[in-house]
């Protein structure tokens, strides 16, 4: 590790993705995402990696997937508007089980919406990837940090599932600045024997041919492959579910009131605890990391007994966090919501006196 | 000496191969294939002049020539 | 006596499931012959998209790879730019290229990307059942033109070879013709060029292949090469565009 | 102990450049900060700010409902976040654009002329410096002496600039002394 420094959110992702050996990127221009794209045009080649600016955010997402099918670590960043035009493709990446790095650094709402951070694409990132129900591994950092921590780990889980990694900061984390330690670099491994790497195909290998559906298999018709397959990656899915769930629990132990959040909105509620931890008010958080496998057996455990009170928050209306979290959580205790939209702060005094209103 | 070798599964009786014969010497036959395709066959095969025409129009690579 | 013309090993030994006529095959059959001339067989890498192109990776040796509709320019790119010493070809037809993914060809070809396109041009949607393809002709019977397609609503065929030798960056840009076995013969040696252009100095290369959907040209696959030179040459024009 | 920072004018007074200078200083000083700008779909043209949070803990929310400091230069700025001061903070007005400032009850004002300061540090640009020196001495998170070892690292990388930028830091520092 090396001493701290002081970063842009998005300049800090995208130098922890090439550090993590990640050497393709294409992505097209959209607010909050726009440094990402500016940082890695003379970052990426300078590593000795290639950026590509795409027409649209549809050949950026295909230019990672064309990239990751000739072996390499590749990504995209892109917004909530950018990230609809990529769902097709997702979609195909999912199917054809290709591990690539996403960033979504979302902005606020429907359509154009508003350009400053929001959680409002959560629903569409955790419940599929596109058409055809499949899914891919869904991070959400709260802080620059551990966004850049997430990213330096994330193709190695994205190649040992053959899995897309979705990394969901906001505008919030994107233009924010802070103080942050940078992993050392690594290196890729070599990944030309895989089956959904194409060319560099060495004596004897026989031909890879590699679809997004997997129609080939035991079975006697191709629908049955299809199902059979889509079987084994349910498998794989369930899995995640037993290895992969990540959660912080912050000031829980004695806490008799908890806050349920993620991402920029988690970090603002610590601010609230502390304040009304000061005021002697016993109040904890639980903060899913993994969106996708979400840490449903954790919020399940949550002690009635113990627990007086939940408040969700998130950055997004109509609600989404919530919705999810609610249906986890035990019917006897009492869950409320604090939740701000078009593109506004959660902030950390609106938390204080949600909590206040509970007790 | 020449001739053409069809490859009955291969074939799908499209009929290209006949018009593009100088000598006219392929037609479709009365029997089908696996496929329920009236594959081509050759007729009269000595006036064949291995000129591979045939060959090269064929969609499915069905036609090998041999001289 | 000796074989002097038989099925390319780089071919799969599967017949194709193209149907009666289709001159996909006949375009597959050249990449494969190809591809052994110039000794790439193992090297060689296709892009096959959505569209009937897609079942190209089930008949040839080569490692393929799928792309969503219109998107090769794009999956290609990447692909290419992570890899730029393995030979690529993208395998598109005229809905997946000149409609759908026009932009991801104009673009790739804008840029000159070091890969070679093999367009295959009948004019309809062939895998959907004979619909409408944006190089329809005049007047052309299809299964969403069943008047025939109209010049105002939906405009003229587009010409892409013209268009994409509009730009600076491609190196070759060509149309050639499967209808004849002379037109085969010099379809085959545009693959060439266009291959040896990506390997030997590397640039952009375009080759549209005029082919024949005999199965939704409602025609009889014999009747296809007359309707060709007759009909739909007059409107896509063979010959070398650039380069 | 934390401490929040709004800065605002508009785009070319350098309030983002202010807003990451203390972010840099904070850094320097080894205590905790973030940088928060507040961005529009317009390139140029309008008002600029952002938050800043100093503070001796790890930082949860890097924005707030109201600030210890808010810094306007302008008038529209004055206009959108003079309410913003929390009680017992200070609200520092560019008095060279904004006459007549009234605080709310319990916060200090600071009028300061900035702009002539910095055409008395010998270019008009300086503003923000003038502002970070000020605002380091009066709020007291980042030691003075580590605050101008990094603005002149992040802003002189000519040494021309140099004798400027010292001068407008040292004009700000005095106001800062002065006004606390």
């Amino acid at each position: 590790m090396s001493e701290k420094v002081v970063k842009k959110g998005n300049e800090a992702i995208c130098e922890a993705a090439i550090r993590a050996g990640c050497r393709f990127f294409s992505g097209y221009p959209i607010t909050p995402q726009t440094t990402a794209t500016e940082y890695l045009s003379w970052r990426m080649p300078e590593a000795g990696g290639v950026f590509v600016q795409a027409e649209s955010e549809v050949s950026a997402i295909n230019m990672v997937a064309g990239s990751a099918m000739a072996g390499t670590r590749a990504m995209t960043a892109t917004s909530g508007p950018g990230l609809s035009l990529m769902t097709e493709t997702l979609s195909v990446m999912a199917g054809t089980r290709l591990p690539a790095v996403i960033v979504n650094i979302q902005r606020a709402g429907a359509g154009i919406g508003a350009i400053t951070g929001n959680q409002s694409d959560f629903y569409m990132v955790t419940k599929t990837l596109g058409h055809g129900g499949l899914t891919g591994l869904v991070y959400g950092p709260e802080s620059i940090q551990e966004s850049i921590d997430i990213m330096y780990e994330s193709w190695d889980l994205a190649e040992k599932y053959r899995t897309p990694v979705i990394i969901m900061t906001d505008g919030v984390m994107g233009q924010m600045m802070e103080q942050v330690e940078m992993p050392d670099y690594k290196e890729a491994p070599d990944l030309s024997d895989q089956p959904y790497v194409a060319g560099k195909r060495k004596d004897g290998r026989k031909k890879h041919l590699i679809m997004d559906s997997p129609y080939f298999g035991p079975m006697p018709t191709q629908n049955d492959n299809l199902e059979y397959n889509y079987a084994e990656y349910e498998k794989v899915y369930e899995s995640w579910e037993e290895n992969e769930v990540r959660y912080e629990e912050y000031m829980m132990e004695d806490a008799e009131y908890l806050i349920v959040a993620w991402g920029t909105s988690a970090r603002v509620a610590k601010t609230a605890i502390r304040h009304l931890r000061e005021q002697g008010i016993k109040v904890g958080l639980f903060r899913p990391i993994t969106l996708v496998p979400f840490p449903k057996k954790q919020l399940q455990a949550i002690d009635k007994n113990k627990i007086k009170g939940i408040l969700t928050v998130e950055m997004s209306v109509p609600s989404q966090f919530h919705n999810e979290v609610v249906h986890y959580i035990d019917k006897d205790i009492k869950v409320e919501k604090y939740r701000r939209g078009g593109g506004n702060m959660v902030l950390d005094e609106e938390i204080e006196e949600c909590v206040k209103k509970m007790l | 000496m020449a001739k053409v070798e069809i490859d009955v599964n291969y074939c799908k009786g499209c009929g290209l191969c006949f018009g593009v014969c100088p000598k006219n010497i392929l037609k479709a036959s009365e029997d089908v294939n696996a496929k329920g395709y009236n594959y081509a066959e050759q007729i009269d095969a000595e006036k064949c002049t291995a000129c591979k025409l045939c060959a090269i129009m064929c969609p499915d690579a069905a036609i090998s020539v041999y001289k | 006596m000796e074989c002097i013309y038989t099925k390319s090993k780089a071919l799969s030994a599967v017949p194709t499931s193209f149907c009666p006529g289709c001159m996909h095959g006949t375009a597959i059959k050249l990449i494969a012959e190809v591809s052994e001339e110039l000794g790439i067989e193992n090297d060689l890498v296709v892009v096959a998209p959505i569209g009937c192109a897609v079942f190209m990776g089930a008949f040839v040796e080569f490692d393929s790879f799928g792309s969503p509709h219109g998107r090769p320019g794009a999956t290609g790119t990447g692909f290419k730019r992570s890899n730029p010493d393995v030979p690529l070809i993208l395998y598109q037809g005229d809905g997946d290229c000149a409609s759908i993914g026009l932009a991801e060809t104009m673009h790739a070809a804008n840029r000159g990307e070091n890969f070679t396109v093999v367009m295959i041009n009948n004019q309809v949607y062939g895998m959907t059942g004979g619909q409408a393809a944006p190089t329809t002709l005049p007047g052309q019977k299809t299964t969403t033109s069943p008047a025939g397609r109209a010049i105002e609503g939906t405009g003229y065929p587009i010409r892409l070879a013209e268009l994409i030798a509009e730009l600076k960056a491609p190196k070759y840009v060509t149309r050639q013709s499967l209808h004849t076995p002379k037109n085969v013969l010099a379809a085959k040696k545009a693959i060439k060029k266009a291959l040896e252009i990506q390997i030997n100095e590397g640039g952009y290369s375009f080759v549209e292949l005029m082919s024949a959907c005999p199965t939704n040209w409602k025609i009889d696959p014999k009747d296809a090469p007359k309707y060709m030179e007759d009909v739909v040459l007059k409107e896509f024009p063979v010959g070398d565009l650039k380069g | 102990m934390e401490n929040t920072y709004l800065l605002a004018g508009f785009g070319g007074q350098g309030v983002q450049t202010l807003g990451q200078l203390l972010t840099y200083a904070a850094t320097d000083a080894e205590k905790y900060a973030t940088y928060l700008p507040a961005y529009g779909g317009e390139m140029r043209g309008g008002t600029s700010n952002c938050t800043v949070k100093i503070s001796d803990e790890p930082i949860g929310s890097p924005a707030a409902r109201s600030y210890n400091y808010v810094v306007v230069m302008n008038l529209p700025s004055y206009n959108a976040f003079k309410g913003k001061v929390k009680e017992g903070g200070t609200l520092f007005v560019n008095s060279d654009l904004i006459t007549d400032a009234q605080a709310d009850e319990g916060v200090k004002l600071v009028e300061v002329p900035l702009m002539e300061m910095a055409k008395e540090a010998g270019s008009p640009v300086v503003t923000n410096v003038v502002m970070f020196g000020l605002l380091c001495a009066y709020a007291g998170d980042i030691d003075l002496d580590v605050a101008k070892g990094t603005m002149l690292q992040k802003m002189a990388h000519k040494e021309k600039f140099i004798p400027v930028n010292t001068k407008a830091f040292e004009l700000g520092v005095a106001k800062g002394q002065e006004a606390k």
